[in-house]
């Protein structure tokens, strides 16, 4: 059995006093969908940005395939084979549709920071992009600027960005926020269709979302997991169920 | 700001450049070939040779500003560093040194690059305030340098030489300035290529990524202090490449060459050129070489027009010149242009008008204040009269008045116009 | 020793002066994120303004009117040009204060032409407070020092001891608190702009009648105060105190002491080419400190910012 | 509106046609110096000076080639940088002048020397001559001197002779303080001021000879500190512009109340500045003098000045001779137009000036001998600086000054 996809060891995130993420420890294993889910404010966005190195630990360990990959910079977790999306749109707005799949795919296509290539010759890039855009079916807007796109076609694109590169691990932060149940739909198509054989961990509000895709489910609720299993187990549990109503009494 | 990258995508096409893209390079080729023929005099080959000059340098800047989203106020050094180092490699041929003329700007270049290598290294791990403040830190103490390390800069008087001294190019010395011309436009024509060439490979794209998007284009696996410190160093070779064609045709460089009036100018050009278009530092650097030759001649105040004109760009047309060009495209497309014609003749007399009047407002105040000794006889647009009474003032303050209020008036036709014009369909 | 305590007082002068520049830029910058390159333009504004009033009034008024007036300018900048400018982002906003420098001086040639004017200090204060061993000290910088204590001790009462001031001091930290002030920011924000650039108008006055009152005075202090806001780190005003009086000093010893290169490659040790002006170094020996003094400040900025990027007392990049 | 548009185009064309048409028999001289930014009092007042002299001591009384002929004198704004400098160079050159006048900055004057070296070499047939009323770097007529150069001015060792003349004869002077701006001319004073103090008074001893950074110090203070510190009983000092304000401004401040000897301690607003503290203190070096003026023609010709230009001084009075001599020398070739043959009868041209007294174009290294003054501030001068109500007033007279001054030039003539 080979390593883990994504494995975290202790993980602790404070800022200041306080502690936002508290010793987490998680598997995730190579082609297995994760959800993780949990109330406002759990901390799943910080343990996203911890894995993907938007912010450094303050204790605990991040490994992707077995590579201690703790501290490193967001490019060089990247360039391991982690991409990302943002729970609040983070596309290049003044450049073009497919100017912005184009840029997802660079460095993985080996052209890096090449200035001995024009980028308008090279076949191979210019086809995948158009796949790309086929499948996230933004090929019609392909020349507009992203900045101008309507809000879910932006939701795509930074799905469409996201998967370029072709990373193996993608993680998705709460992809659905903000759509309406046919856009919806249609992006759940689009992330079981575009993470095929790859590993996925996905934070995500809508339940029905969370059960329709992933194999596992964690529970996180004030940065700590109190629950990881499939996700009948998951919605069995007695500890979930309190841990919700717990957190929205209090709130 | 509005900088985007709007030219049309070449995909699929096989040659460097297509016959579409490459048409605009030729007419320039053939315009600036032919120019020499129309301006004859040395003062006019030295002005076109400045704009030139110029061009490079304020596209060069560009690749920072426009391209990468780095705002420098200290890029005056690296063509003043390319440019002192193709002087002392010009007197260094002056020696038995072996290199031909037109080579020289090679040299220039990489020295210019090797110091924002060096520069770069610490400069572009942030963009925004922090890089400004440090490229306007690095470029004060550059300039401050130059008086005290005289070896290198030759103190006030800086460091002059002798182009002439190098082996002859197909028989050619460059003694005259018409030689000097050919020159410098063959090595416009070849930096501004390589810059546009460069603005469309995979590393000159992550630039526009890195401006727009730092972040993100760190979750794509683009270091953006690498990505940035690229650009800063292809910049750096081209303003080196601007500093050694003024070293050629001024045959001098000087403390000023490095200061920071130089680094604002050059922000000004780019500014109000358009710095989110490949053409914008062009325009720029023709208006701004127009604007301090010509409008110099003929008014001590040309800088606080052009710190007007500046300041009102920032404020009305943020995209510059070719921001305003760029407008009309889609009218144009539309094949709706006539549409905006007329309203547009309407406004520009009284526009010209006012604009002139409120020169002439400043033009006669300053001369009551100012004017020699006391002596109030003026000339202003070929009319002689006495700027000493309040007549004049006046006059032309009551002439302001009511070409504005004509431009007020047409201004809601032209609103009305432009929504026309843009839109596909007529409304009715 | 006699001299060192002069030098102290000396760059303690120079150093508050600073600080006063430094105080309202620092204030704009935490709260709107602009960087306001112009901020010196005002102090010279301050300046001119002052010696016009005093023409008519004597100096006394013109310390109260001027900064009055530069800071009604500061604020309908601010409400009829950098407002407009705002939403285009950061870097226009910054082009635009860097395009107001340029304007400003202009406007000014404009108005009092190029030559420097004969502003002095006030009849009531040009005297020798003190000597140090025949060193006299004027009683206009004594002067100089009671006013930009006073404006140092009333902002920082203001900060720490009213509401308002509190919620500027958390701004400076984390700038999302700024929407803490209600909906009323805009208002908020014209009147910091306004504040800052009267404080750096008062300065301009009260420094003109020693550093003099000409066209380039604002270019000649305005990278400098960059420089010291940046060396403070961007957003602390303790920063910017701490980094304004080093700076002072760090002039002051700089000029006030002739060490020369040639002392200090001796005394370890090199030997002096006796062909000093063919000698490819020879700017290297003929090097001495107060001819240093003036890049001094740049040298520490490059020094800091690759040490600390975030600045000396800075608590947030950028 | 339209009507009126059409009347300022057609005017302005008729302006342009006729400023094309005027300029025959003129003689124009290009005169190159900044008429804006920070130095434009510098060249506007050496701009009215030439008007002034080529009117009075030309023009109006027919001086050129029996009046068949005129000067006229044609500004160029270099906004003192050397690039602008030879742009205008080349405009000027363009437009047919072949006098080309300069003087504010001997950076300026460095680039404007060559650049007309090398045209004139590359164009033997169609020279240039470039008259330079008063950059003073030594240099320029040493080991740069060129046959097409011509200094008007006192160069900067001459002023120091003159100057160490004055304090040679103050036996109060035992400690001399040098201090100057770091670049060529600055280090050539502090040179010179060395070499002559010790030729005439070795027992004067220099406590302190230092440059400072040049338009770069904010606050003199420290340096005066260090002058009041070290006992000094007078100051050199090259400094000019805001440099000459600061420091003058410190060291008076700073309760020093010796002579500071200075050569650009006055005018351009500098008089102004320092008001009634720099009376009997600041001392200046130049050529000729204005207060007494040398001569009855010099008393109508300067009282004149201040009629047509009340806000201007009369600064640099050797700038008044340039017209004159040039005028000479059109006279002995008989024509305007064989620049060489003008410029041979420059070189060793003697003229009996209104200002500068008897007054000698060298011909071995061009520079021109005149009378050297040293001159003291004081509130008892006739004409006074910055209309405030004090001037310069000669103290000590050393004609012909320098007169068999070495020289290092090399003169090549074609």
């Amino acid at each position: 059995m080979s390593a883990p996809a994504i494995e975290l060891k202790n993980l602790e995130k404070s800022f200041g006093l306080a502690r936002i993420i508290q010793g987490v420890n998680l598997q995730i294993a190579k082609g297995e969908r994760h959800a993780v889910i949990g109330p406002n404010g759990a901390g799943k966005s910080t343990l996203f940005n911890l894995i993907t190195g938007r912010f450094a630990p303050t204790s605990g360990g991040v490994f992707l395939h077995g590579e201690d990959v703790t501290g490193l910079k967001p490019f060089e977790i990247n360039r391991r084979g982690l991409s990302r999306s943002f729970q609040i749109t983070n596309i290049f707005p003044n450049m073009t549709v497919f100017e912005n799949i184009r840029c997802g795919l660079l460095w993985t296509m080996g052209y890096r920071y090449s200035f001995w290539h024009m980028i308008g010759r090279q076949q191979d890039v210019t086809e995948k992009a158009e796949e790309i855009l086929a499948q996230i079916n933004l090929s019609s807007r392909r020349n507009e600027l992203a900045g101008t796109l309507a809000y879910a076609e932006q939701r795509a694109l930074e799905i469409g960005i996201t998967i370029a590169g072709g990373a193996d691990i993608i993680l998705l932060d709460e992809p659905c926020a903000g759509m309406s149940h046919s856009e919806t739909d249609l992006i759940v198509d689009l992330i079981r269709k575009v993470t095929e054989d790859k590993t996925l961990l996905i934070v995500e509000h809508d339940m029905g979302v969370i059960f329709d895709l992933a194999d596992q489910i964690s529970v996180l609720v004030y940065g700590e997991v109190i629950e990881s299993d499939t996700p009948d187990v998951v919605r069995a549990s007695a500890k979930v169920k309190e841990a919700y109503l717990g957190a929205s009494l209090e709130a | 700001m509005t900088i985007a990258s709007k030219t049309p995508l070449t995909a699929g096409s096989t040659r460097l450049i297509s016959l579409s893209n490459a048409m605009p390079w030729a007419f320039a080729a053939l315009f600036l070939l032919c120019l020499p023929f129309v301006f004859q005099s040395n003062s006019a080959l030295t002005i076109m040779n400045q704009m030139a000059i110029t061009i490079v340098f304020a596209l060069s800047y560009n690749m920072l500003l426009g391209q990468g989203g780095m705002l420098s106020f200290g890029h005056a050094v690296y063509m003043g560093l390319g440019g002192f180092f193709a002087m002392h490699v010009m007197n260094m041929v002056e020696d038995g040194l072996w290199l031909p003329l037109p080579f020289l700007p090679i040299v220039g270049g990489l020295f210019g690059m090797v110091f924002a290598f060096l520069i770069g290294s610490f400069s572009t791990r942030r963009a925004g305030t922090v890089f400004a403040m440090i490229s306007l830190g690095v470029g004060e103490l550059i300039a401050a340098c130059s008086v005290i390390i005289v070896v290198f800069f030759g103190g006030e008087e800086g460091i002059s030489g002798d182009r002439t001294m190098g082996p002859p190019v197909f028989g050619y010395e460059f003694l005259t300035q018409q030689e000097v011309y050919y020159l410098t436009v063959v090595w416009l024509l070849l930096a501004a290529l390589l810059m546009y060439l460069f603005s469309r490979t995979p590393i000159g794209r992550i630039a526009n990524a890195v401006r727009d998007n730092e972040e993100r284009a760190e979750f794509l696996g683009y270091s953006q202090r690498n990505v940035r410190w690229i650009s800063f160093c292809a910049s750096g070779f081209f303003a080196g490449v601007a500093g050694s064609l003024f070293a050629i045709n001024f045959e001098i460089l000087t403390e000023e060459n490095l200061n920071l009036a130089t680094s604002g100018s050059i922000l000004l050009i780019t500014f109000i050129g358009g710095a989110g278009f490949f053409v914008g530092p062009i325009i720029g650097a023709i208006v701004f070489t127009l604007l301090q030759t010509v409008l110099g001649l003929h008014t001590e105040l040309w800088a606080l027009y052009l710190g007007i004109l500046f300041v009102s760009c920032v404020m009305f047309f943020p995209s510059g010149f070719a921001g305003l060009i760029a407008m009309h495209r889609r009218p144009l497309a539309l094949g709706k242009m006539k549409l905006l014609i007329k309203p547009y003749l309407k406004v520009a007399i009284p526009a010209i008008t006012s604009v002139l009047s409120l020169a002439a407002v400043l033009e006669i105040l300053f001369h009551k204040r100012h004017g020699y000794g006391g002596d109030h006889e003026m000339h202003l647009y070929g009319i002689a009269f006495d700027s000493g009474g309040y007549q004049a003032v006046a006059f032309a303050t009551i002439i302001a008045a009511i070409s504005l209020i004509l431009v007020s008036r047409v201004l809601p036709e032209i609103r009305e116009a432009w929504d026309n014009a843009n839109h596909a369909e007529d409304r009715a | 020793m006699a001299l060192f305590l002069v030098n102290v007082l000396d760059g303690f002068v120079t150093g508050l002066l600073l600080f006063m520049l430094c105080s309202g830029l620092t204030l704009i910058f935490s709260m709107m994120g602009v960087l306001n390159f112009a901020h010196a333009s005002f102090y010279m504004l301050g300046a001119y303004f002052a010696y016009q009033i005093s023409l008519v009034t004597g100096f006394w008024i013109g310390l109260l009117v001027a900064p009055l007036i530069v800071g009604l300018i500061g604020a309908l900048i601010e409400r009829y040009g950098l407002r407009r400018v705002h939403k285009y982002g950061h870097v226009p906003e910054l082009i635009f204060t860097f395009g107001l420098a340029l304007l400003i001086e202009e406007t000014i040639q404009f108005f009092w032409g190029k030559s420097q004017l004969p502003f002095s200090e006030p009849a009531a204060l040009d005297f020798a407070a003190f000597a140090i061993a025949g060193n006299a000290f004027p009683a206009y910088k004594v002067f100089m020092i009671a006013v930009a204590m006073g404006i140092f001790l009333t902002l920082l009462y203001i900060l720490t001891k009213t509401r308002i001031g509190m919620t500027i001091q958390a701004a400076l930290s984390y700038p999302e608190t700024v929407q803490n002030l209600g909906h009323n920011v805009p208002l908020v924000f014209m009147c910091v702009f306004g504040v800052g650039t009267a404080m750096a108008g008062l300065a301009g006055v009260i420094a003109g009648p020693v550093l003099g009152v000409f066209p380039g005075m604002a270019l000649q202090l305005g990278s400098i105060v960059f420089v010291t806001i940046v060396i403070g780190g961007l957003g602390s005003l303790w920063g910017a105190l701490v980094a304004s009086l080093i700076i002072g000093w760090l002039q002051t010893f700089a000029t006030a002491y002739d060490v020369t290169a040639e002392q200090v490659l001796t005394a370890i040790g090199f030997t002096k080419p006796e062909m000093i002006w063919d000698h490819p170094l020879q700017d290297l020996w003929t090097l001495t400190l107060p001819q240093l003094g003036p890049i001094l400040p740049y040298l520490l900025m490059v020094i800091v910012l690759v040490l600390r990027p975030q600045g000396l007392m800075g608590n947030r990049e950028s | 509106m339209n009507k009126f548009n059409l009347m300022m185009a057609t005017a302005l064309a008729a302006g342009l046609v006729a400023g094309a048409a005027a300029a025959q028999e003129k003689v124009r001289i290009a005169f190159i110096d900044p008429l804006s930014g920070p130095f434009a009092t510098t060249g506007t007042q050496g701009l009215a000076i030439y008007r002034h002299s080529v009117k009075e001591l030309v023009n109006e009384p027919g001086a050129l080639l029996d009046g068949n002929a005129e000067f006229e004198m044609v500004p160029f704004d270099n906004k003192i940088s050397a690039k602008e400098s030879l742009i205008q160079l080349q405009v000027a050159m363009d437009q047919g002048i072949r006098v080309i006048a300069q003087g504010a900055s001997s950076g300026v004057a460095n680039a404007l020397t060559e650049a007309v070296a090398k045209h004139n070499r590359r164009n033997p047939d169609d020279p240039v001559i470039f008259l330079n009323h008063s950059a003073v770097d030594p240099a320029l007529t040493n080991d740069k001197c060129q046959f097409w150069h011509f200094r008007f001015d006192a160069n900067a060792d001459i002023k120091m002779d003159a100057l160490t003349d004055d304090i040679a004869a103050n036996p109060d002077i035992k400690k001399v303080y040098v201090i100057g701006q770091d670049y060529s001319f600055g280090k050539a004073v502090a040179a010179a001021a060395q070499r002559f103090l010790q030729e005439k008074r070795p027992d004067i001893e220099i406590v302190g000879n230092e440059l400072h950074p040049i338009g770069k110090v904010k606050d003199f203070t420290p340096y005066a500190r260090k002058i009041v510190g070290s006992g000094a009983d007078a100051v050199i000092t090259g400094n000019w512009g805001g440099d000459m304000v600061g420091l003058g401004k410190a060291v008076m401040g700073a309760g020093f109340d010796k002579p500071i000897y200075t050569y650009y301690g006055a005018t351009s607003g500098i008089t102004a500045a320092f008001g009634e503290e720099g009376d009997g203190i600041v001392k200046l070096v130049g050529a000729g003098q204005v207060n007494p003026a040398p001569t009855l023609e010099a008393q109508e010709f300067i009282e004149a000045f201040y009629v047509s230009f009340p806000d201007l001084d009369f600064g640099q009075p050797q700038m008044a001779n340039v017209a004159p001599m040039l005028a000479a020398a059109i006279n002995e070739v008989g024509n305007a137009t064989d620049i060489k043959a003008i410029a041979y009868a420059l070189e060793g041209m003697e003229y009996d000036s209104i200002v500068t007294g008897k007054t000698l174009m060298r011909e071995s290294d061009h520079q021109t001998i005149q009378t050297v003054t040293v001159q003291g501030q004081t509130p008892e001068a006739a004409f006074d600086y910055d209309n405030s109500g004090r001037g310069m007033v000669a103290e000590t007279v050393v004609e012909l000054a320098s007169n068999d001054s070495a020289t290092t030039c090399e003169m090549k003539r074609p």
